[in-house]
């Protein structure tokens, strides 16, 4: 199963499929895009993919939690293109028979994803567009 | 090196083909988001690299590449590249 | 507003609740009823509250977990009464522009709850009904 | 000390009237989720916990009550009891 998507996620349904009659809880993590960044109005985001990486990484990072934590079972769905202030570009479930677990299993996988998945985001605000991050135009050597 | 047209050429005695993906803000910047390369046996990762770099200004800065992928796996920069190889420049990521 | 509540609790809900355009990180934490407990077989949980204590001792939760993390806006709804396996007897939301404070408080909020609201279960299973944890018959002094 | 019906009295002398609240486990033990009780001034929420002991041989073992509160606070067993306070002696939680 697809990690990425390009329609709107359903949160609910994410829980529901990863909550067996054996766990006791359900931990989510959700990514909203706010309307603001580092000063500036955000009216929308536009995220963008090397898909077939994508999937690739996203898996990766699933399955070295799952090694970690065998007992937690885990959805992933990252919304690519235009997405909305107040609309959802991630969201993450995990079960478990215990809290404890779920939490770890949550944070370690939007830690993980954020840090390895090839997806990139280019904020449109009233005065344009722009890619977060690295934009080229300085160095990274002396 | 020669670069004629949208095609990046590293070596004239080129036998191998490598496929260049570019993404986001470096799509933007070298102006397309897929480019067919004729290597030279030997070439790495970090040589493309060098070459699009002298073409692109926004680019003249980093000696290094960002992040580099080969066939959907990270790699080193000095990784040599081999025919048939899909290579990516990776921009830093902000997915999430 | 009640913490607690003698239906079901719409966790999307309390999710929108909270959730504000400012907002990049929403965390929900549920506790369902699980099906096994200490290898009996489990078909429901009576939830019973002090409820004008528990209503108290939740807000304080609330209220601790504010003062240490004032960016996070919370939301709590424990269940009582019956509640059948694969239901949520609790749903916790809570939403931050950034996620490391919106984990923090969440997990805060279910250890604290869990710790200090006078609420207790009585589980029900094929060999009859049970309270869980304490009931009398041991000591607690030498 | 005598006990009467469903009351509960510690002091003869009592000029208080505390209620006891009894939730769960200690509901079942007890037989009654409210009762309210005439007291001396003086008394504590122990001297009620106590009394109650007595009365019932489950809870023979525990000295101490499990936790007390006092107008919706927990407070230490030890808490000297006031005209119109309600007391509950609240069995080791389980909610979430």
């Amino acid at each position: 199963m697809s990690f990425l998507t390009d329609i709107a996620i359903d949160a609910e349904a994410l829980s529901a499929e990863v909550c067996r009659d054996s766990d006791g809880a359900v931990v989510t993590f959700s990514g909203f895009v706010r309307d603001h960044h580092e000063g500036r109005q955000v009216e929308s985001i536009f995220y963008e993919a090397y898909r077939p990486m994508a999937e690739n990484e996203i898996r990766r990072v699933v399955e070295s939690v799952a090694q970690r934590l065998p007992e937690v079972r885990m959805a992933v769905q990252h919304r690519l293109g235009l997405v909305r202030v107040g609309e959802a570009s991630i969201v993450i479930a995990c079960a478990s028979p215990h809290r404890a677990e779920a939490f770890d299993a949550c944070r370690a996988l939007i830690d993980g994803i954020k840090e390895m998945a090839p997806i990139w985001k280019k904020e449109r605000s009233p005065d344009g567009e722009e890619w977060v991050g690295w934009q080229g135009g300085g160095r990274n050597e002396e | 090196m020669t670069a004629e047209g949208k095609s990046l050429t590293v070596n004239c005695s080129a036998i191998m083909r490598v496929r260049l993906l570019l993404f986001a803000v470096l799509r933007d910047i070298v102006g397309s988001d897929e480019q067919q390369l004729d290597v030279a046996p030997g070439t790495s990762a970090q040589d493309i690299w060098s070459a699009l770099r002298d073409r692109h200004s926004r680019l003249h800065g980093y000696v290094k590449p960002p992040m580099t992928a080969v066939n959907l796996e990270y790699v080193a920069p000095e990784t040599i590249l081999r025919d048939g190889d899909e290579l990516a420049f990776i921009p830093p990521v902000s997915g999430g």
